[in-house]
């Protein structure tokens, strides 16, 4: 339960990798995060020692991995403190999920004229399956609009609720500002209102403490990659009346009880939603992900995030040159920016050489982009494992920079 | 005699076999030694669906006890569910709810109960109890 | 290309473990498959060195991921023989493959009264889609029929056919049955009546030549992890007109070249149908996996099958209590079958307390089953790394288990 | 001067740098001296969207042989393309078609043609390869 740094990043092999003969720093976690060795032994380990389909398997490998893969579920339910271990739906990442939900909702809830909120700093994986459920059901999608800081405007939330109301969702963190957003107050407001609330948690499941109990969330969703966990597998929780709720997604084996031409019974939760063989060592090695996380402390993790944060800040508002964007009083440890006159193209291109990965561009917000009016940003964002003193190599670097461009 | 002593009993009974083949073998003989429950029982309100074998599972009430028949149609699932019965069947529903049922893991049948297993005895355990649970609500009530 | 059982059989570590004791024997091949060691070494390679999210990215790891990812591609195109890379769209597994061609085409081509083909022998994965498809658009689903042997009847399917038909969906091979079916004629009758057909390939790419071209199919499904790949990864292969012609199927990021909140416009393929973060390790894997058994060779590969299979049926036919369910006459390594009055699950069972791996139930197919009169069956079925041997011992587990219930 | 004779003018002035820092530095000048091209030729028909960043290719042809101008928004971008089109412009459309670029690799900016770089530069080459060979069909038609 103590951040140790220096042990931490021991647990990272590619940090001991070399890029253009440097140690790389890698601050593109919010597109992907680094593996711990823990996590990659347990993949490992299974596709050495046990790998089997789970489920109904009537030998001894199968329900090795099947017990093993349900502990993987229970692990994240703990994790999220959710009330059953059947209101964790394996799937194959925070896309599929808001996918799953998207359709099966609009399915069933989802009428001409009905409407659906989102917000404006929304990610496409946030935006565009509603946009497919409103025009396949004729309902309009209505956007919560942010401040110059990277605020929700929750007044204007407030405005857009009507009697045609039938779903919010949000992310929890925005990945290209970094704000923390108000995810429990807009859900109270939403349930004042009797309307269930979606949390893209993609970026908030590494950063923050997610208890959905407390938040009183309908579902909440994230990928594995992005919290230390390998790739394909990704975790929809949804509360039990909504999930017993909605109509199945996908069809196929598993996610039945009975298959007739002429009758199908869909199988119970959590089974319903898990059509076909689901990533299940994908699944196994997310558990061991989170166990690590849990380890080392979400509180940790936070304070560890928020010195980073700060300290970023800090050093990158030095430099006359740059433009931050969203400066939420509350935020993560995501920073965007842009060094004025310089294309952010340019500059993610001359950090890789100075071995910093960075991403640029837009960061699946388009919408967000077009809020300021501008292509794309560079974007730092922070992991377990980054340091200050990566931070003042990226300050170095920019400055570097931004001399190459002015003589 | 107890639940408990009952369940030693078994216990004790498999001690004497040294292979898996012999156990299983003797588990066999269980079910095929079981009284054949009714067929009227053997209704779908009974049934138990494990996926891969079936399970019926009846009970009664009587002298404050409570008295389970079952069958599978599966054979090992049959001899289990005989064991199970020998254990738990012609007590009280308190006694029901509150056993321990050790003797599974001591014989070296525990696997049998995995829920991978889909053989429906999770299901049956968790149905007997139900019913010891359920008849005990009915006993307070008088 | 020669086919070395005991270097293939080293290529897999799992079958050095021990259960209960003894070497493993694994005979549930048609569940998933087990890996070898130069899959297992290039995803450990990809967490340990180069992870990084795939695509858009400016630094060095994500460009030498987007390579590999994209070889893979390039491989998978080159096995199955497809005309472009944009034709092999990466999914999460076969049933996330049907799922998107069932969706997307029904969403655009399928009406009230129209008709979708499948078979009595399908996988609930090639059934339900289809279900939930018709019952959507308010369509039909009629059924091919198989008689005693397993074999497709095709003067029933010509029969089916009208002017309502809107698509055709079987099995390359029987998960159950074991039987390959006659796919070519299949697709030929249908695009004489322009039709087009959608292969479940679930079990036909690790055991036949699958050259898209000349089979002239529409559609190709099948899975990672039953191929020696990983879990959590598949294939859709389609003909680019129909990729084109269908519309998207999840919302996200990756899939689009613009969004606003008034239009979003999609990507290219293979793009368009891979919405958020693929599970590119997986298919990095997948492409590894593929070129293992490339270099084996397939028609070797189909020689050790049919060896196997005939061996299997010669054995297990000396013992009159066992009933074979599926006798066609083209037919690859899974057998399927009964021992008279002992149920599919005791015989499952007590197989694997003497090691030996195989699978018991209705594998999916419950319609299959319901043609039989069964409940289910045991299913031995075969991969690369088995033997004549293991099947002796098979043999000889069966022969001690009717004694025991004999005495 | 032929087109690999240009490019190997290039690989030669390129010789000089020892780090990527002047390289990329020179690239930046190239950039910045590059004439600037007619604000009506960045238009969306000759915009090139290479998702981070955006090039506009013109093209025209006179005395038999293809002119091309262009521009990106992005500084390395452009003081790439200002290298593409010394080598390219002003050759007969039949070079151009022909022409194998290998001067990017030997001068260490390969890695900037990567798809995955997304800025526009391969979709530019082939654009000037497509340009090329409509001239050509044009020719042959005469
Ligand atoms: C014929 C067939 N189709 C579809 C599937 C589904 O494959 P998956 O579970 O990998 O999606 C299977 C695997 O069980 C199969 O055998
Ligand atoms: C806020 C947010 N939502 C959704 C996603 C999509 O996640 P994935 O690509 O893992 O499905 C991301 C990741 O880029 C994200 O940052």
């Amino acid at each position: 339960m103590n951040f140790n740094i220096n042990k931490i990043r021991q647990d990272f092999p590619i940090l001991r990798q070399k890029v253009y003969n440097k140690s790389l720093i890698y601050f593109d976690n919010g597109a992907t995060s680094q593996k711990p060795q823990q996590v990659i032994d347990v993949l490992n380990d299974y596709y050495l020692k046990h790998n089997s389909n789970i489920h109904r398997g009537v030998h001894f490998l199968s329900e090795k991995t099947t017990q093993a893969y349900e502990t993987a579920r229970k692990t994240i339910k703990n994790f999220i403190n959710a009330d059953n271990d059947y209101e964790i739906i394996f799937t194959a990442g925070t896309t599929a999920s808001i996918n799953l939900v998207a359709y099966s909702f609009a399915e069933k809830f989802l009428f001409e004229d009905d409407e659906i909120i989102i917000s404006e700093m929304e990610h496409h994986s946030n935006i565009v399956p509603w946009q497919i459920a409103c025009e396949r059901k004729k309902a309009k999608l209505k956007i919560i609009p942010f401040n110059n800081n990277g605020e929700l405007i929750l007044d204007e939330y407030k405005k857009l609720i009507t009697q045609k109301t039938k779903l919010i969702a949000v992310n929890h963190i925005s990945n290209s500002l970094g704000t923390i957003n108000p995810i429990k107050e807009i859900i109270k407001i939403a349930h004042s209102n009797n309307i269930p609330v979606l949390i893209d948690g993609a970026q908030g499941i590494q950063h923050q403490k997610v208890d959905v109990k407390d938040l009183d969330c309908d579902f909440y969703c994230f990928s594995g990659h992005k919290v230390y966990g390998p790739t394909g597998i990704g975790v929809l929780y949804g509360k039990q009346k909504w999930l017993d709720a909605l109509p199945p997604y996908q069809g196929g084996g598993d996610m039945i009880k009975s298959v007739s031409f002429e009758k199908t019974v869909y199988n119970d939760l959590p089974f319903k939603f898990e059509a076909g063989t689901t990533n299940y060592i994908g699944a196994i090695g997310l558990g061991q992900a989170i166990k690590y996380i849990d380890n080392i402390g979400i509180d940790e993790i936070i304070k560890h995030d928020k010195k980073l944060i700060d300290y970023a800040h800090k050093k990158l508002l030095e430099i006359p040159e740059i433009t931050i964007y969203g400066q939420a009083e509350k935020k993560s440890s995501i920073i965007s920016f842009l060094i004025n006159g310089i294309h952010h193209f340019d500059t993610g291109m001359l950090l890789d050489k100075m071995d910093i990965a960075v991403r640029t561009g837009t960061h699946c917000t388009m919408p967000l982009m077009k809020h300021y009016g501008i292509e794309g940003t560079v974007r730092a964002s922070f992991g377990i494992y980054n340091t200050c003193d990566e931070i003042d190599i990226l300050y170095n670097a920019i400055n570097k920079i931004i001399k190459m461009f002015k003589k | 005699m107890t639940i408990n002593e009952i369940q030693d009993q078994i216990i004790e009974e498999f001690s004497i076999f040294d292979d898996w083949m012999d156990k299983y073998s003797y588990v066999i003989d269980l079910a095929n030694d079981m009284p054949i429950i009714d067929i009227n029982k053997k209704n779908e309100k009974n049934l138990i669906n494990g996926c891969q074998s079936k399970v019926w599972l009846d009970a009664k009430f009587k002298d404050n006890k409570v008295i389970f028949a079952a069958d599978s149609d599966a054979i090992i699932t049959k001899g289990i569910i005989s064991l199970l019965i020998r254990v738990l069947s012609n007590h009280s529903p308190e006694e029901i709810i509150n056993a321990n049922l050790y003797f599974l893991d001591k014989i070296g049948l525990r696997e049998n109960l995995s829920p991978n297993r889909s053989n429906g005895l999770n299901a049956m355990i968790k149905q007997m109890k139900m019913y010891a649970i359920a008849y005990n609500q009915k006993l307070k009530q008088l």
